[in-house]
């Protein structure tokens, strides 16, 4: 007993003092990000530069997706980081991160994709609500569907399902992962395939076809930047800091795309080992709304935006049965996670210096 | 009676089971036997007696076609000896039960290989079981058996099979004293009561003189036959009888000579 | 009379259990000295409750996880079946296909030459990165999940059988072919009988060969199963299930090469090896 | 001497025919299947070309290995230097047993994989929780090897050596341990394709760098050849290490005889 736990101690013992030792610095902040566009910014202002005539040093983690990151959250192994919406729920709800700002509107880039040769793709339109929706429910009824469950695209399929008047229950979920899920539909397993980007890239570069996506069926799907809650509460001077940068690099994007697409082939293929076709990047910028600061404020503060996004988000995992009544009221009660003041913090900044 | 004499009578009107003629084994350039030839009566009991590492063993393992000889022929009842279609049996130096069959499926172990038909099979291996007194124990594994018992085990197995010829490569060599005149007793009575062909292989001369009706002296390597000797004992033999020490020491001199 | 009677039934049952009362007292002990450090742990703050659930709460929810589905979306029985039966399909699989050849391989030289250059370079790939081409030859059905736990627990299988039969006493071999059975009889009735306890052996590695492997497996499409339910975990934030599914896990795993373990210890007592 | 050289070329004979049979199925099942779901062998050495001459994630080939490396290597010495002397702390005192056994054996059949999240919530991403779960794998089995050496030690030995009037140390240190080194070997072995498998596991759930992340990212680019020059390699370099070991054992126990 004593040795195994004096064991444990030595190897914690030994992984902290690494840790810490790498981390001793001025002040740092620690950003998480994944291989997607919203990661982009802070790895473009190190690598770019942007830091060094301030006071911050920038270290910059890369998580293949969401669930690591939430659980590196909860290792106090990062403070401030982009991210999708569902781990921002739970980045909120379980470790009481807050939501600062919106990294981009990923509604269209989660989407539903079939084989050209689907029966799905003879009709559109089927609910003239949802004019882009293919398919009739009679076509989707009893297919095979690979989706990651309890993700944005989980909540994409819903939506749709909803749209045509049909539930889970209708048709047969398989949960796989991303990467998992493309080689498989590959190899002509299932029937639909409910992809986000960049694996939708792959998916049109194999010649298959959208069906839908969250905005096509009425799902927002904001991405979430966030921070740790220790972290907002004694350094929230810096979180306005690194807040500003990402704007910046978010403001470029919406206005230089083809500046910043240069950048993100660099992220995607030197950085992340992403080999994306040229007509991805382009895509990546078109199909994903980025927000300007104005925008941010407004979308963070307006009762009909941000919050209500993450109460559609929130509602359909209650409704899954994956979180319960009083994670659903936590929820709520701390108005999602969203905290406006630091983005507010960045346009008085911003409107100080002009 | 001279040897000569001893030895001509003995010889005369038998038929003989086993013949081997001009027995030669090398391995690679070793030449381990050489030109061996000598015949086995039906129903005698032959031993070859021989310093160690002679090639005994060897040459057991020729005759029971476990290794190819370089030269020569071995034939029993006129025809190359072969564990196909004569019906040969072994009693190795190890001890060598099975050990997951019971005592009484180790003695049918050799018949049921052999194809002998089912009432044969019980039959023989009831007489077996009751030759050797394991009756009791038929239900018994190996592991449960005390060394003698294991031994007659074995020996039932090959007895059971009536075989052509029995080769026996010292079985008791690994025994205590007691056990082993214990067993070599039981084997006499056995082979009396069935009368099968026995060659047995020994470096223990006394075992020897004791159990055979003639003894094949085989030189050091490679190993011919240097002497053959005729044991004209009435049974059961006594060690101390006159006659018999004075066989034996004539072996041992046979042997002690090369 | 009949009191005198029953105390002395009950005297050696009593000191029976003093008896493995006095065994195991002291493990009984660092058991519960362990969860109390554990729980003390978690409930006094030195590590957050986000990073280690109090093994109380796990007991709660492991109790709960029995009738209940969410948030994982099943039950804790329907997560150990689906579990029990891939790894078991997986095993069986191996077995039928691994024993025979680690057997053949061992008695048959031309298969060992033609087999054994093949089995070494495949087996120092571990099962889990033929993740990839089991989906793309597979798909994402039981075959794909069963074929990557086929794979980890083939290799013990033949290795065991392969040295098993290649410890065959050659005595026994001779004895076999003194009587005159052909090679292939005496590989049936002298070889493979003698490899039975190290074939034995590889079973029980076998079957925690595929056991690890399961949680790799069930990462790979599942919509139940443990590895599914701690994948679940992750994905809610919900470390409480995740350390209950990893202690099932271990719990399922002791039972089953508990039960392999008395199979063997029947079969060997009824030969007697 | 002869027999033995004629023999062992024949193995070789029959190593190079069965992998040519080999390679001569794959062409056939590939052209089969066609290259989308299995690339010709001759696809696959075009593309190990590649990709050993160019970057993968913003690093070498070269680099990916060593990334794992480091991992596994890391873990297992860390395994032998605390599980060794755990195992035999186990299997000498009675009183130690009782107290670790039950949480050892609590712990012990939860696969390694299993720890990967509670490894992640408890060190975070990087070098942490790779090294834990190689760690974790590694450990159980050199400790279960040497608890099952040092409790089958023959009591026949220790007694002999009590009766020398050997201390209890020395009993220790020049009997139970010496004896159980057999069963401690074996535990070398297996520990070290468990690490290995780890590593890959560890890298397939989240990792930058490393070969397993080199199959996730075929498998993200739906790169099969990709796959299976990472397949390749891991097997190589297991190859490796499991020959590596076997020399260093050879060398450090000259009279451990071998089962062919």
């Amino acid at each position: 007993m004593h040795h195994l736990s004096r064991i444990t101690f030595i190897v914690l013992a030994l992984v902290l003092t690494m840790g810490i030792c790498s981390a001793q610095a001025k002040d740092e902040i620690r950003v998480s990000g994944q291989p997607c566009l919203h990661g982009l910014p802070t790895w473009w202002a190190i690598e770019d530069g942007w830091t060094k005539d301030k006071n911050i040093d920038l270290t910059y983690t890369l998580f293949p997706s969401g669930a690591p990151q939430v659980e590196a959250l909860a290792a106090d192994q990062w403070d401030v980081g982009a991210m999708g919406t569902v781990p921002t729920m739970m980045a909120i709800l379980r470790y009481g991160a807050k939501l600062i700002a919106i990294s981009n509107d990923e509604s269209e880039t989660n989407d539903l994709w079939v084989r050209p040769d689907s029966p799905i793709l003879k009709t559109k339109g089927f609910n003239p609500k949802y004019p882009e929706i293919y398919g009739k429910p009679e076509d989707w009824k009893g297919k095979k569907i690979l989706v990651t469950t309890v993700s944005t695209v989980h909540y994409a399929l819903d939506a749709t399902l909803k749209a045509l008047g049909l539930t889970e229950k209708d048709v047969e979920v398989v949960n796989i992962e991303q990467g998992q899920a493309v080689t498989a539909f590959a190899s002509s397993q299932g029937d639909v395939v409910c992809l986000w980007a960049p694996f939708s890239y792959t998916a049109e570069s194999k010649g298959w076809k959208k069906v839908s996506s969250g905005a096509r069926s009425g799902a927002m799907i904001p991405g979430g930047v966030v921070v740790r809650k220790d972290f907002a509460e004694k350094h929230p001077d810096l979180v306005v800091e690194w807040l500003d940068l990402y704007m910046t690099a978010l403001d470029r994007m919406r206005t230089d795309k083809a500046g910043s697409g240069v950048w993100l082939n660099k992220y995607f293929a030197g950085y992340c080992g992403l080999q994306l076709p040229e007509s991805a990047i382009k895509s990546e910028f078109e199909l994903r709304p980025i927000f300007s600061v104005e925008q941010q404020v407004k979308a963070l503060t307006a009762p009909d935006e941000a919050s209500a996004w993450m109460k559609g988000v929130a509602d359909f995992f209650a409704g899954q049965g994956r979180i319960t009544k009083a994670d659903m009221a936590d929820l709520e009660k701390s108005n999602f996670g969203i905290d406006a003041s630091f983005m507010k913090k960045v346009q008085e900044k911003r409107a100080a210096k002009k | 009676m001279t040897n000569q004499q001893l030895s001509e009578n003995y010889h005369r009107g038998k038929e003989v089971k086993v013949s081997v003629t001009d027995l030669t084994k090398k391995y690679d350039d070793l030449l381990v036997l050489n030109d061996i030839s000598f015949n086995i009566y039906k129903g005698e009991f032959l031993c070859i007696v021989g310093p160690t590492g002679c090639g005994k063993t060897t040459f057991l393992n020729c005759l029971s076609r476990f290794i190819p000889t370089t030269r020569g022929d071995i034939l029993v009842d006129g025809q190359p000896a072969d564990p196909t279609h004569h019906d040969m049996a072994f009693v190795f130096q190890e001890v060598s039960t099975i050990p997951w069959l019971s005592v009484e499926d180790n003695i049918r172990f050799g018949l049921k290989v052999k194809r002998r038909p089912p009432d044969e099979v019980e039959r023989r291996t009831e007489q077996m079981l009751e030759l050797v007194g394991l009756k009791k124990f038929r239900s018994y594994f190996p592991r449960q058996l005390s060394a003698s018992m294991e031994q007659r085990v074995v020996i039932a197995r090959n007895f059971a099979l009536n075989p052509d010829i029995l080769l026996m490569d010292e079985p008791y060599g690994q025994l205590d004293l007691k056990l082993r005149y214990y067993l070599e007793d039981e084997l006499i009575r056995i082979w009396q009561e069935i009368g099968c062909t026995v060659l047995f292989i020994t470096h223990n001369i006394e075992e020897a003189v004791y159990l055979a009706q003639r003894v094949l002296v085989l030189g050091q390597k490679p190993a011919t036959i240097k002497e053959e000797i005729i044991v004209d004992l009435p049974r059961p033999r006594n060690f101390a009888d006159p006659a018999f020490v004075k066989i034996r020491d004539h072996v041992t001199d046979a042997i002690r000579w090369w | 009379m009949s009191t005198a009677h029953a105390s002395a039934l009950e005297a050696p049952a009593t000191s029976r259990v003093k008896g493995y009362w006095k065994e195991y007292n002291s493990s009984v002990f660092s058991l519960l000295v362990f969860l109390l450090i554990w729980e003390l742990v978690c409930r006094l703050g030195f590590i957050s409750r986000f990073q280690l659930v109090p093994p109380s709460e796990v007991i709660v929810v492991m109790i709960e996880k029995f009738w209940t589905a969410p948030p994982d979306g099943a039950t804790l029985f329907t997560h150990i079946a689906a579990s029990m039966t891939l790894a078991l399909v997986g095993f069986c699989a191996a077995v039928v296909v691994g024993v025979p050849l680690g057997l053949l391989m061992g008695w048959y030289k031309p298969v060992m030459v033609l087999v054994r250059p093949l089995f070494d370079a495949v087996r120092p790939i571990p099962p889990i990165a033929w993740i990839p081409l089991a989906i793309l030859w597979l798909g994402i059905g039981i075959e794909a999940k069963a074929f990557i736990i086929w794979l980890a627990a083939f290799v013990p299988c033949v290795i065991n059988s392969y040295i098993g039969i290649k410890l065959t006493n050659p005595v026994l071999i001779r004895v076999a072919r003194i009587y005159g059975a052909s090679n292939w009889e005496t590989f049936i009735k002298i070889g493979v009988p003698s490899a039975v306890p190290m074939i034995f052996t590889g079973l029980k590695l076998s079957l925690n060969a595929a056991w690890t492997t399961l949680v790799a497996a069930e990462l790979l499409a599942a919509s139940e199963g443990l590895g599914y339910m701690i994948q679940m975990g992750r994905r809610l934030a919900r470390p409480d299930i995740i350390i209950v599914g990893m202690l099932t896990i271990g719990f399922t795993g002791a039972l089953m090469s508990y039960v392999l373990t008395k199979i063997e210890s029947r079969i060997a007592s009824s030969r007697r090896l | 001497m002869a027999n033995a050289a004629a023999a062992n070329l024949k193995e070789k004979i029959g190593a190079v025919f069965s992998f040519v049979i080999f390679l001569a199925l794959w062409q056939v099942a590939s052209m089969a299947v066609g290259s989308e779901a299995l690339p010709s062998p001759a696809d696959v050495v075009a593309k190990a070309q590649e990709m050993y001459t160019s970057q993968i994630g913003g690093k070498s080939m070269w680099m990916h290995i060593y990334y794992s490396l480091r991992r596994v290597v890391g873990a297992y010495l860390l395994a032998a230097v605390t599980g060794i002397p755990l195992g035999i702390a186990m299997g000498w005192n009675v009183k130690f047993r009782k107290i670790a056994n039950p949480i050892f054996e609590l712990l012990r059949p939860i696969p390694p994989i299993a720890w990967i999240p509670i490894a992640i919530l408890w060190l975070g991403i990087g070098e942490g929780p790779k090294i834990f779960i190689c760690y974790v794998g590694a450990f159980v089995i050199f400790v279960m090897n040497t608890y099952t050496g040092m409790r089958y030690t023959d009591h026949l030995l220790i007694d002999a050596a009590r009766t020398f009037g050997a201390t209890r140390r020395q009993q220790l240190f020049n009997v139970a341990i010496p004896a159980s080194l057999p069963s401690i070997f074996a535990g070398v072995q297996n520990a070290m394709s468990m690490a290995w498998m780890c590593v890959l596991a560890a890298e397939l759930v989240g990792a930058r760098e490393g070969v397993g992340f080199i199959i996730i990212q075929g498998m993200d680019l739906n790169n099969s050849p990709m796959i299976i020059v990472g397949m390749i390699t891991i097997g190589l370099i297991g190859l490796f290490l499991a020959v590596s070991l076997r020399y260093l054992e050879k060398l450090l126990c000259p009279w451990r005889r071998e089962l062919q």
